[in-house]
């Protein structure tokens, strides 16, 4: 097994669970990704199909580590697919990780759909330095929602809190989590605000934030080829989000004109996100 | 001009400055195309941490999405396999993107299937704040475009014959490791008239994961880059260099100053760092050219330019 | 049969035995022409070490003395540059020193620059207890012999039929990365009658010292082996072996059983171990040998013959 | 700096001792090469002209090592013309070295011309294992010999004879270092015999070593290309001299039936020893 962390390193599919009809959790053993990193990515190898970035999940068991797989176009449908016992490659982790301040009283935490997975590999940190936490987890609908009892589970040992949102009322708060966020930011006094989701979710997180006073890290996605600095594929302005990234502050976050705005595709071509 | 930039040209000016083919650079250092080669916020955040002169992500006429992931992955040895498919943003966007770029040494790269590609390109850059073109006539894993090219010295003739009488700036011909001798095609590109050649580009090659039994590379197929090409890459300049006297760009594994004053001694004027950014980052424009700096000094030589060429007496 | 290698026989015979244009051998791994290639004693003890054929030093019709030192030396990265010039005993010295040879199975490397240099060798070496010719055609650093053959198709093609009407053992034909594409040469050689292929050689490369600024080697230029050149020499059996279906012997950078079943899934039908002799010992053969079968083992595979190019499918 | 022993190492020059009018030391500072062990060799690059094998030499500078080159042919002369401040290349040090028995009482070291370079090396050793140690340096004439001064030196703190022959009597005993050998070996008792040198005087130390059942380790010499054993210029029987020697025990040398008798030239071809 090579320790270099740029090989591609064979890995089973050990585990699987069904997080919603569109989600799923694949588990595997993996020493190394075991050990990523909250913020931190795998490009993960679908032999002869794709290759994409994906956060690195929690697994419980000692030198395994997870990805939750949205299914969603053509690499991750084919991923989503993947039965028990499957060979995947993966490379990595790469990419900086969420700073915690430890002057830091009371932590906030607002996620939507997959990037909620690098937020449950923060509240196992956030747990172990005892802050006090409170997730915000958005989701369409009760069906689409995942990662509810990982949240309550790995904060066990501090005071935390966790807050569903649908946009369709289904379950908890009715409505987007930027709108719960709006809302208690006012009522308590939160030091830092993590985020991760759809960017236009972290684009109105980081406005909140900004509004308020909030020290901010978000989590960004940007399309990914090489994961490791040299294609520029991934750039937001002049910084590189598999590398430099993927998690900005908010002064970083305020400079970046084309944050919330534009990406660049496949071929490096800038277009606007679809709203 | 920035503060840091001017603090940065005038600190290098002296003896680490270098002229080839008309070109100015204010040291030997360049980014290879194909790195970070399509923005330019990241351009000026290059020039900013010391690079001499960047070339761009080859570019095509229309925008190309390239081949699907994984179409880059690092071998043990620091070396990369990618076939991206040379996706870029196509001329039209690309001449968009620099449009404002001020003081930055941008050399455009270019690349094309056939010589009537390239005068509708040179056409939108032309009237840019660039410093010239390269040529890719060396990408060895995309039908049709690259090495194709490249392995026709009558097609690499009639590219440049047309290239040249569309522009005045000077054109750079990247050539690599493919089923012509390298000379032999770099002797073609001089006689059409070619100002500086660069050598080599990445080296046709594949790798198989052996669990899945599976070629990684979507293309299967794509090119070597890193340390692993470096004696190729020096032997190649050395011989370009000896043989045709044409000034050359000198890349392939250039990872640390002690390999850029080898490339300069084989006969490099100047010298693209690729797969050293994956592995050290962008700091490595400011350590090579240290390195460079410091052993110049110790050599007691007063310009980088005096130990191009050097082992060609031995 | 001594007991040792009778030991050897029966433990690999059935799993690892391979195969390929008339060759039996009891494993995949083949010593490299040009590796401890000169002596029957060594060649006893390779054999004893595990290794399943044996190629010798290229032979060539008068002995050569080859370039002075430095003939090779070793890079960072587990890789050689050599120019030995093809120092070799000749032929009559070298069939005296393998007509005492018994059952080691050895394949004698020839060279020449014409192809009516070799009936005379065939002829002293076709009486021997030997299995048969590897040609080397892809030497890149002497001048008129190996890879200045190899890279004219009518020559290749000519020495080919010379031979094949002097001997009935199989004919291995070792190709390169030349001036001409590897599978181009790769076709002609089948078309002319050739039994397998080897690829690769070395690849055509130099290094130059810094701080003298003289060129390393004696003879400048050389061939670069080892873990450098891997990747391309996969990529070479695969297009071989994929667009040719004549059997291939892969050979280029193997360190690990890894590398050899990533040949073999390229398309390889045995492997030849080099560099890593340098870097490992003799104990690379029984290493690597373990390492397959362990593999197959692992995969439920039933021979070794059974990966032979099963990432061609994909 | 590279660390690797492989990579070729540049060195300078810092000082030349003139020990015969033929014979020079070249000290120069290299961390590696001083750390070999007796025995070893240096393959030593005179830059364009040749790359020679070269026993280390003892320096008594910290960090430091030295070769000691005897005029001879066209590589040596080269190399012996070299000047202060010169620069050359080295890489290595490779091979095994001299065993020394920890029972060893008494040991007895035969040597001629560039031979007593490991030889040198080994007397520090045995010096500080404090073995009683007897020294026999052969030399044409009193002009010709060296190092009878180290050989004292270094074994300063154990019981030790230094004895010279000459072949023409100009100093010490007259007649071949073997011939005082045959002498000493029947009045005291030596547990074991180190021999470098002229491989037909080695063959004969080795005779009579084996007629005197005394342990035997001597260092071969044979063309070397490339000094790691891969090109087998270097072997004698189905030993390669760089790699599994150049020291070889008594078992291992009555079996070498081409020692003493033929070695391989540049080509590879066996050719008898001119006597
Ligand atoms: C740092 C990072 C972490 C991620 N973590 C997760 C995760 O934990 N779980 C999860 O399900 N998804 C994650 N993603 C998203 C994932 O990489 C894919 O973008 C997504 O699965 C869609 O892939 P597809 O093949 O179905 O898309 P396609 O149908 O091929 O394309 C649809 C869109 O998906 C995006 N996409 C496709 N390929 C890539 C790529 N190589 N890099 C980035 N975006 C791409 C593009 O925006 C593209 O327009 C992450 C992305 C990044 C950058
Ligand atoms: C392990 C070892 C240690 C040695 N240590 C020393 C030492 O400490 N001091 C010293 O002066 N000499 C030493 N030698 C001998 C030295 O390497 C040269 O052989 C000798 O200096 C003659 O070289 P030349 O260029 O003058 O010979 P040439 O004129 O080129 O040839 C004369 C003979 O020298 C020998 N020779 C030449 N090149 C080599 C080579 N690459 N390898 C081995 N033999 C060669 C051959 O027998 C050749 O026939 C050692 C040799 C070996 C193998
Ligand atoms: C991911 C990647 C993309 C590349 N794209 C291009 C390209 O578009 N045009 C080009 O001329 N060379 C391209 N190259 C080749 C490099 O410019 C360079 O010639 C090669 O990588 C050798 O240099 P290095 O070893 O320093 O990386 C690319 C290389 C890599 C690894
Ligand atoms: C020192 C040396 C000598 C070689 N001599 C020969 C030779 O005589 N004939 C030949 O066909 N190949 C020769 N080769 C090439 C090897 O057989 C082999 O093709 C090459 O080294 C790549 O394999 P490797 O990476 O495992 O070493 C030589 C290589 C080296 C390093
Ligand atoms: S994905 Fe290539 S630079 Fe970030
Ligand atoms: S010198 Fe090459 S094997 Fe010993």
């Amino acid at each position: 097994m090579p320790t270099n962390i740029d090989r591609i390193r064979s890995i089973v599919i050990e585990q699987i669970i069904e997080e919603t009809p569109t989600v799923k959790t694949f588990v595997f053993k993996d020493e190394i990704s075991s050990k990523a990193k909250p913020g931190q990515f795998l490009m993960v190898w679908i032999p002869r199909v794709e290759e994409l970035p994906m956060s690195v999940m929690v697994s419980d068991k000692k030198g395994y580590a997870a990805i939750t797989i949205r299914k969603h176009g053509f690499g991750s449908t084919a991923l989503f697919n993947k039965r028990l016992g499957d060979l995947l490659g993966v490379r990595g982790p790469y990419g900086n990780q969420f700073k915690i301040d430890k002057e830091s009283k009371k932590a906030l935490l607002v996620g939507g759909g997959t990037g909620l997975v690098p937020l449950m590999r923060l509240t196992i940190t956030l747990n172990q330095l005892n802050i006090d936490t409170t997730v915000i987890i958005g989701a369409k609908s009760k069906e689409e929602m995942f990662f509810e009892k990982q949240a309550n589970d790995f904060l066990d040992k501090t005071k935390h809190n966790v807050i569903i949102s649908t946009e369709d009322g289904t379950y908890g708060v009715r409505g987007y989590a930027t709108d719960v966020m709006s809302i208690i930011v006012n009522k308590d006094k939160f030091d830092t605000v993590y985020t991760c989701g759809p960017e236009l979710m972290m684009k109105k997180v980081v406005d909140i934030g900004l509004a308020n006073s909030l020290s901010i890290q978000a989590s960004l996605e940007r399309y990914m080829k090489c994961g490791v600095g040299i294609c520029a594929s991934c750039c937001i302005g002049d910084q590189l989000v598999c590398k430099d990234g993927t998690v900005f502050n908010e002064k970083q976050l305020s400079t970046m004109i084309d944050f919330g705005r534009m990406y660049r595709d496949k071929s490096g071509r800038k277009v606007n996100f679809h709203m | 001009m920035h503060r840091r930039l001017k603090r940065i040209h005038e600190q290098y000016n002296d003896l680490l400055s270098v002229s080839l083919a008309g070109l100015q650079l204010r040291n030997p250092t360049m980014l290879a195309s194909g790195f970070l080669g399509i923005s330019q916020d990241v351009f000026n955040r290059l020039y900013r941490m010391g690079a001499g002169g960047i070339v761009s992500k080859s570019i095509s006429i229309e925008p190309i999405e390239g081949y699907r992931n994984p179409t880059v992955f690092s071998l043990e040895e620091s070396s990369y396999i990618n076939a991206v498919g040379l996706a870029n943003p196509g001329a039209e966007a690309f001449s968009r993107e620099i449009a404002s770029n001020r003081n930055v040494p941008i050399i455009v790269s270019l690349v094309g299937s056939s010589d009537n590609e390239f005068p509708s390109m040179i056409k939108k850059f032309d009237g840019l704040n660039i410093l010239g073109y390269e040529i890719n006539l060396s990408c060895p894993h995309v039908a049709k475009m690259g090495m194709e090219v490249g392995d026709d010295p009558e097609m690499v003739c009639a590219i440049i014959k047309k290239i040249k009488s569309n522009t005045h700036k000077p054109i750079i011909i990247k050539v690599g490791i493919g089923s012509v001798d390298v000379v032999k095609i770099a002797q073609v590109a001089k006689d059409a008239g070619a100002d500086a050649i660069t050598a080599i580009n990445t080296i046709r090659a594949m790798a198989i994961d052996i669990e899945t039994m599976m070629p990684i590379l979507n293309n299967r197929i794509g090119g070597l880059s890193g340390k692993s090409i470096k004696p190729v890459g020096v032997r190649s300049v050395y011989e370009i260099s000896k043989n045709l006297g044409i000034p050359v760009i000198g890349c392939g594994g250039i990872f640390t100053w002690e390999d850029a004053v080898e490339f300069m001694l084989a006969g490099a004027s100047a010298v693209q760092l690729g797969s050293v950014i994956g592995y050290k980052g962008l700091s490595a424009f400011t350590t090579i050219t240290k390195g460079i700096k410091k052993y110049l000094e110790r050599k007691g030589l007063k310009s980088a330019m005096e130990i191009v060429g050097l082992a060609h007496k031995y």
